[in-house]
């Protein structure tokens, strides 16, 4: 009973994370029809916002320290941050802590320049190829932006901890009179929050703003939005902002629990592709819930008793569901027809 | 069948079987002249002809072609434990298994088209990739890769571990160590196995080019360019496409069997979906729809792989050795970025570039460049003229 | 004539049924409606061996879902349409196209990456291998058979100097010729026209009317649906006219011509 | 700023030599391609040997190869009498003297593995077939170094294995012509339960995550094999992906099993991942069957701890080597790395770096490049120096016996290179196993003619 609690929350927590990448991927896909194979790239680098500003922070001037020495036996060099010089070891230390949430804000007005950079300079001329191509040009922007990120941080995985009063583990269970075994990460437990808060607030700038309404009608029907002499071409550009921004900031967030390294986009591109697959191309709620869906499987398939039924089943069980609703639901769970079908 | 190429044709095909044969000395003068490497052009460029089979004539942009190529590698390190070190039994067991996965799959893939199409074609080779790491470690001995191994000195050594080669041992052939793939004797390494890999690459150039030319290929084409007025016009394309995909997993099949032929050993790695987009990269970057193009894609991606990699900083200095030493150190400097361990951005710019300027990939940069060059012809003419790739994006 | 006559006429074309050697098209009892909203109902529609029938009414009235029906492509809700003995209702496009049925569209279909001569010359190879015939190795370009054929008919569309053309390069009526000629080619014993002259200047226009007439003469049984009445009086042969799904007159041209309700129903719309 | 990673690999001329001659010069039917030595392959015809470094250059343990290469490129200037010698004024065989070998100066070329065998067997050829490299080495994960292996053997060179843990590199699949240094799961399991004992107690109750292939694997059963000797329990042993990302959907059910010992046997980024998570779970600061919960990882790497930060405090493992081990040899390493790039070496770098001058001395001393005669040469070979205390190059498996050092998560580290500390070092007669125990057969050396 526990276990399966557990494994739902577990589940919520992933489907928050998959969710957020989904939604990005599928808003730009259903306003600008344009498949971005470069978004998971665009969620690493949200990520490397977190380390940048903890870098950024970390900023020191060295001094020769008199009594410590170093590795080779030399009088060791202390570095020590301006952050400290200038506020003292209190403030900065408070900074250094709280720095991934903080990044949220670098993450936001980064990434929302990257996206519409990428926007103007590259997507703009690709609206009317071929998805093949679409797929390709963002494929090998992928590659050069994680190559870029690799040259300035290595290879290894770079650890970015949470706040030291989150870092723990939360008692569920004493909260619902479980018992105590039912313990989850306070910053999963924030991720899953955070997840729900920014997915609620793009819905509900979609639905509620005139802005919105545009984008959604665009989404559509674009020529007749086009022919009421309403620019929707700059909008689109800001849309792709506001994709890479949630893809950012979802990867910043992301960083304490995975700790950030250049391929990470990578790893998560396939995935976030099934997940706006099964939940339908271009459909905001069904990315939504399929992210959710395959998070809570996933999850389940992980079991061990389900696993000594089906061995491996943990390894493919998002492909498996891909590959089913995709053949009984021809355009996913909430796909409208026609699209993507070309 | 062999009325099927025209003059031009037949022209093509030997210029193209020249070029390849002569590779050994051809590719001396850029330092790639050597057997492995060499096979790797003929192999890969194998897989991406058959690739572009499906790609360049129809449109289907499969994500998964690598699970074919993987299981075509398995197959032929289990015949070469099973049954002989032949590499004829290992190839054709290798075309036949390769084609029967390709049909299932294709089976269910092609029921969907566009995106949807490819995402199917990727979950289907992630799940291989994934079993074949783990719980199919049995049949295909997992990250170490399954190998060819010395005789099994008793039935409870596992077959992964040790082999039983029926026909050989019936033959009585005498193994010393690990033995060798070979034909009838002939060894399967070196330049005989570039050789060997050579010639299948000229007849699966052959083949390609008949399909190209024929009906089938007619009905392929006609498939990319309106696959709904083709349907009102009295074709089930179904079968056709499931046919194309089938044939150019059966290409895959056999490139993955020249892998093991020329190298006993088959690792799940090739079934990654990053495996079956560096064909998709390698069809594309030579140009998609062309004959020659995918070929020359492969050739330029191995080259860059395997030489552009080893470029370190060392070489570097000797490169720019007659600039003075700071602007030499600068040009190393940034040339690092680019090649040794920089390689991969390599790749992701010219990738960019490619699609970016040139979509018909480097064969339309060379059309251009003779458009350039003649521009006095009539452009009709031109327009139709044979290796052109099906263009009209819309 | 009055509706009720003509209704009545209809009623006893029914009562030949199939079998009859002059009747090719039956159109049984057709009901289709999308999300509750009746496109066809109760649509009886028989075409002879031989005639040029057209399909009229104002937009909305249920033409083009007819149309689709007919080729399979909507699945109607009831009923059926029986061809030359064989029924289409459920039959993929292709398959109802092998027994004869060719249809041109609203706007072109061709294939834009291929040229003129290979448009023409896919059609043909479909009417002579079938539905699917697997030989990779037997050449497009040995066809030498299809290819004269092919050439003839482009040349009577009038494409001759656009025949290694790529299609995409073709103005729009002359893909309209073009498609016009991929059906030709197959010989069909049933030419569906989905708005033959539409977007055509009028030099194309009659030129296509001639052209059309010019096929009339082979005896190929043809089902036009048009929205330009000078096209379908040169045509027809005789008319059928839809409204809200439903038939509210069928008869010669001359018969619709001076029907009071047709003129309501449709020529009035025009002329508002 | 620190922005930029000061890891990046410095500027090298060595090697430029041999790198150069193979873009400018052809070879075809010279050299490479056939042998023109009839003796062994790649017999170096001028003044120059050319060894062939082979290390993930992309990909995951990018980091990790960079480092090794480094090591390679100390290890040559080393063996050309460049720099101050490191090792070699260290190491108990003093046949060398700083002049190359066999009057020979050393070359190098490099290649990149991409961590996947095929790529990696790909390079090794290039290697050998165009570049003449008459002995490959490096590596950074079972698969690769095993293919590798198997290539070496096929072509006639030796191969001198880098970092590489599973048990089959030197028992199921080892080969005539390879030779390893680095320790495996036996000996990590081995040293490691006698201090788990010492340290826990005997009454404990495991259960395992364990990255489902085949190194994973056999990590798991060494463990498993020495710790249920100790007479602890093994709870559940539960397989996870290669690169899941997000381990907690594992993790969770360890919360309710009863146990009391979390061993991961991941390496890279999955031990990075599971690790960090295991920790967010809170399970280092559990209680169960009244006893604290503790965290076990089998085979450390300080390069990758450092991406799993404050999570590797107090947390026990094994490795090959530490920098801040004291004896002399370990000393001089550490002196002449540390001031040539500017950090401490990892153990895959030392590892990299004992195994070039391993193959040296042992070229050295038979006289010859050819396989056979230098294998034979580190048959039985044992030494001491090389900041390992006594080693055994044992004839029958190709493995080096020695010292293991079992390490623990530093709870106050001084910088961010000393995460680890030695806690114990477990002598080399407890690790050793009799060869026959993982099997295979190392078949006749191949010189490649």
């Amino acid at each position: 009973m526990d276990a399966i609690f557990l494994q739902i929350l577990n589940g919520l927590d992933k489907g928050g994370a998959y969710a957020l990448i989904a939604l990005g991927l599928t808003l730009v896909f259903g306003t600008l029809g344009v498949v971005n194979f470069a978004h998971g790239a665009l969620f690493m680098l949200g990520a490397f916002c977190a380390v940048t500003l903890n870098r950024l922070l970390n900023i020191s001037f060295e001094r020769v320290s008199e009594t410590e020495t170093n590795f080779l036996g030399k009088p060791l060099v202390e570095q020590v941050p301006y952050l400290e010089q200038w506020f003292g070891p209190e403030v900065a230390g408070f900074l250094l802590d709280w720095s991934v949430p903080i990044s949220i804000l670098l993450a936001v007005v980064v990434m929302a320049i990257v996206g519409i950079a990428m926007e103007r300079g590259l997507i703009k001329h690709f609206y009317k190829r071929p998805h093949a191509d679409q797929i390709l040009v963002t494929f090998g922007l992928a590659i050069v932006l994680q190559e870029i990120v690799r040259h300035f941080f290595g290879a290894n995985p770079i650890p970015q901890p949470a706040p030291d009063i989150v870092a723990g583990a939360a008692n569920v269970g004493a909260w619902l009179g479980l018992g105590d075994n039912l313990i989850y990460p306070w910053w999963r437990l924030i991720y899953f929050l955070f997840s729900a808060v920014v997915i609620f607030a793009v819905f509900a700038f979609l639905q509620f703003t005139t802005f919105g309404m545009v984008v959604r009608a665009g989404m559509h029907d674009r020529e007749t939005v086009g022919l009421l002499g309403i620019n929707i071409q700059r909008r689109f550009t800001i849309v792709f902002g506001l994709a890479a921004a949630v893809a950012g900031i979802a990867g910043a967030m992301y960083t304490p629990i995975l700790p950030p390294d250049y391929h990470m986009g990578m790893d998560f591109l396939v995935l976030s592709f099934v997940v706006v697959v099964v939940g339908g191309m271009g459909s905001l709620g069904g990315a939504v819930l399929a992210g959710f869906l395959l998070g809570i499987l996933q999850s389940f398939a992980s079991m061990t008793a389900i696993k000594s039924i089906l061995p491996g089943i943990d390894q493919i069980i998002i492909y498996l569901v891909a590959v089913i609703v995709l053949l009984t639901l021809p355009r996913g769970l909430m796909g409208r027809p026609g699209v993507a079908e070309d | 069948m062999l009325r099927t190429l025209s003059r031009s044709d037949w022209l093509l095909l030997i210029v193209f079987a020249a070029v390849v044969l002569t590779l050994p000395w051809t590719m001396q003068p850029i330092g790639a002249a050597y057997p492995d490497l060499l096979q790797k052009f003929a192999i890969y460029g194998l897989f991406a002809i058959g690739f572009n089979i499906l790609f360049g004539l129809t449109g289907y942009l499969s994500f998964g072609h690598a699970a074919f190529l993987g299981v075509g590698s398995y197959a032929a390190v289990w015949s070469f434990k099973l049954l002989t070190m032949n590499v004829l039994p290992a190839l054709a067991l290798s075309v036949a298994v390769a084609g029967v996965f390709a049909f299932l799959i294709g089976y269910v893939s092609l029921r969907r088209s566009g995106i949807y199409f490819s995402i199917l074609t990727l979950a289907f080779a992630q799940m291989s990739y994934n079993l074949a790491y783990s719980v199919f470690t049995p049949i295909t001995n997992g990250e170490t890769g399954l190998q060819v191994r010395a005789i099994r000195a008793s039935a409870e050594t596992p077959l992964r571990d040790g082999d039983v080669r029926i026909i050989d041992q019936a033959l009585g052939v005498q193994e010393v160590g690990i033995p060798i793939s070979n034909l009838f004797g002939m060894k399967m390494s070196g330049y005989p196995g570039f050789y060997f890999c050579a010639v299948l690459l000229i007849i699966g150039f052959f083949i390609a080019l008949s399909i190209s030319r024929s009906n089938f290929g007619m009905m392929l084409k006609a498939i990319k360019s309106n696959q709904n007025r083709l349907k009102y016009t009295g074709v089930h394309t179904r079968p056709y496409l499931i046919a194309a995909f089938v044939i150019s997993g059966m290409y895959a099949g056999l490139a993955g069997s020249l892998l093991s032929i020329t190298d006993p050993i088959a690792g799940a790695e090739r079934m990654q979906w990053t495996a079956s987009g560096e064909v998709v990269l390698m069809t594309i970057l030579g140009g998609a729809g062309t004959l020659i193009g995918p070929v020359l894609g492969a050739g330029l991606i191995k080259y860059a792989e395997q030489k552009v990699s080893s470029w370190n900083e060392g070489i570097l200095h000797d490169a720019f050795s007659l600039l003075p030493g700071p602007v030499q150190d600068f040009f190393v400097e940034f040339a690092t970025l680019f090649v040794g361990e920089g390689w991969h951005l390599t790749l992701g710019l010219m990738f960019m570039i490619i699609v970016i300027f040139l979509p018909g990939g480097l064969m339309e940069g060379f059309r251009r460049l003779r458009r350039a060059l003649t521009s006095g012809r009539s452009s009709a003419s031109r327009t139709m003229s044979s290796t052109s790739p099906v263009q009209e994006r819309g | 004539m009055s509706v009720a006559e003509m209704a009545t006429h209809g009623t006893d074309e029914r009562g030949f049924r199939s079998g009859v050697p002059n009747k090719v098209l039956h159109v049984d009892d057709v009901h289709k409606s999308f999300a509750g909203l009746h496109a066809l109902s109760d649509v009886d529609l028989d075409v002879r061996q031989g005639e040029t029938h057209a399909i009229i009414g104002p937009n909305g009235a249920g033409k083009s879902t007819l149309l689709n029906v007919c080729v399979g492509r909507i699945k109607p809700d009831r009923g059926a349409v029986i061809f030359d003995g064989n029924t289409l209702t459920g039959k993929a496009p292709h398959e109802i196209n092998q027994l004869g049925v060719a249809r041109v569209f609203q706007t072109p279909e061709v294939f834009l990456d291929l040229s003129v001569l290979q448009n023409v010359m896919v059609p043909a190879l479909s009417k002579r291998d079938g539905y699917f015939n697997l030989n990779p190795f037997t050449a497009f370009a040995g066809e030498t058979a299809i290819r004269d054929e092919a050439e003839e008919v482009i040349a009577n569309v009038g494409l001759k100097y656009h025949i290694h053309s790529p299609a995409s390069s073709l103005s729009r009526g002359d893909k309209r010729r073009l498609e016009l000629a991929m059906c030709l080619i197959q010989h069909p014993k049933l030419l569906l026209l989905d708005e033959p002259t539409a977007g055509m200047a009028r030099h194309d226009t009659n030129a296509t009317i001639d052209l059309l007439k010019e096929i009339k003469e082979n005896g190929m049984t043809k089902i036009i649906i048009e929205h330009d009445m000078h096209v379908v009086f040169s045509l027809a042969d005789r008319i059928t006219v839809l409204a809200g799904g439903r038939i509210i007159a069928q008869g010669s041209p001359e018969e619709i011509k001076n029907n009071p309700k047709v003129k309501e129903a449709y020529l009035g719309e025009e002329q508002v | 700023m620190t922005f930029r990673n000061p890891n990046r690999r410095k500027i090298l001329k060595i090697g430029a030599a041999a790198g150069v001659t193979t873009l400018a010069t052809p070879y075809f039917f010279s050299r490479g391609a056939f042998a023109q030595s009839m003796d062994y392959r790649n017999a170096p015809e001028g003044d120059t040997v050319t060894l062939g470094f082979n290390v993930p250059q992309t990909g995951a343990y990018a980091d990790e190869g960079a480092d090794e290469l480094r090591a390679y490129q100390l290890a040559v200037e080393h063996l050309n009498g460049e720099g101050d010698g490191g090792m070699l004024n260290t190491f108990s065989s003093k046949a060398l003297e700083g002049n190359g070998v066999n009057g020979k100066k050393v070359a190098f070329v490099t290649g990149d593995t991409q961590t996947k065998s095929d790529a990696a067997r790909a390079s090794a050829k290039r290697m050998i077939e165009n570049d003449g490299a008459v002995m490959i080495t490096g590596g950074s994960s079972s698969g690769v170094a095993i293919a590798v292996q198997g290539l070496c053997q096929e072509a006639g060179v030796i191969f001198m294995a880098g970092l590489t843990h599973s048990n089959d590199t030197t028992g199921k699949d080892k080969r005539a012509n390879g030779f390893r240094h680095f320790f495996n799961t036996e000996m990590t399991g081995a040293a490691l339960a006698p201090v788990l004992k010492n340290a826990y107690g005997t009454d404990r109750k495991a259960y395992h995550l364990t990255a489902d292939y085949t190194w994973g694997w056999s990590q798991e059963g060494s463990i498993k094999k020495y710790t249920e000797q100790l007479g602890w329990e093994t709870v559940d042993a539960v397989r996870t992906p290669l690169g899941a990302g997000d381990f907690s959907q594992y993790l969770t059910p360890v919360l309710n099993s009863g146990a009391d010992v979390l061993v991961l046997n991941h390496y890279g980024k999955d031990m990075v991942n599971s690790l960090t998570q295991a920790v967010q779970f809170g399970l280092r600061d559990k209680q169960v069957n009244g006893k604290d919960f503790v965290i076990v990882v089998p085979l450390y790497s300080r390069l990758m701890a450092q991406g799993a930060g404050e999570n590797v405090k107090g947390i026990f493992g094994s490795t090959n080597w530490h920098w801040s081990l004291q004896d002399e040899g370990s000393k001089a390493f550490v002196k002449s790395f540390g001031e040539k790039y500017g950090f401490p070496p990892s153990q895959a770098a030392h590892t990299c770096y004992c195994q070039t001058l391993l193959y040296a001395d042992a070229a050295q001393r038979s006289g010859t490049f050819q396989p056979s005669e230098v294998g034979k040469a580190l048959e039985g070979f044992e030494f001491d120096g090389l900041g390992n205390g006594p080693v055994l190059y044992r004839e029958a498996d190709h493995q080096c016996f020695k010292d293991v050092l079992v390490v623990k998560g530093k709870e106050n580290p001084d910088s961010k290179f000393d995460l680890l500390e030695v806690v114990e070092i477990t002598p080399r007669e407890q690790v050793e196993y009799p060869p026959e125990l993982l099997g295979g057969e190392l078949g006749p050396y191949n010189d490649g003619v």
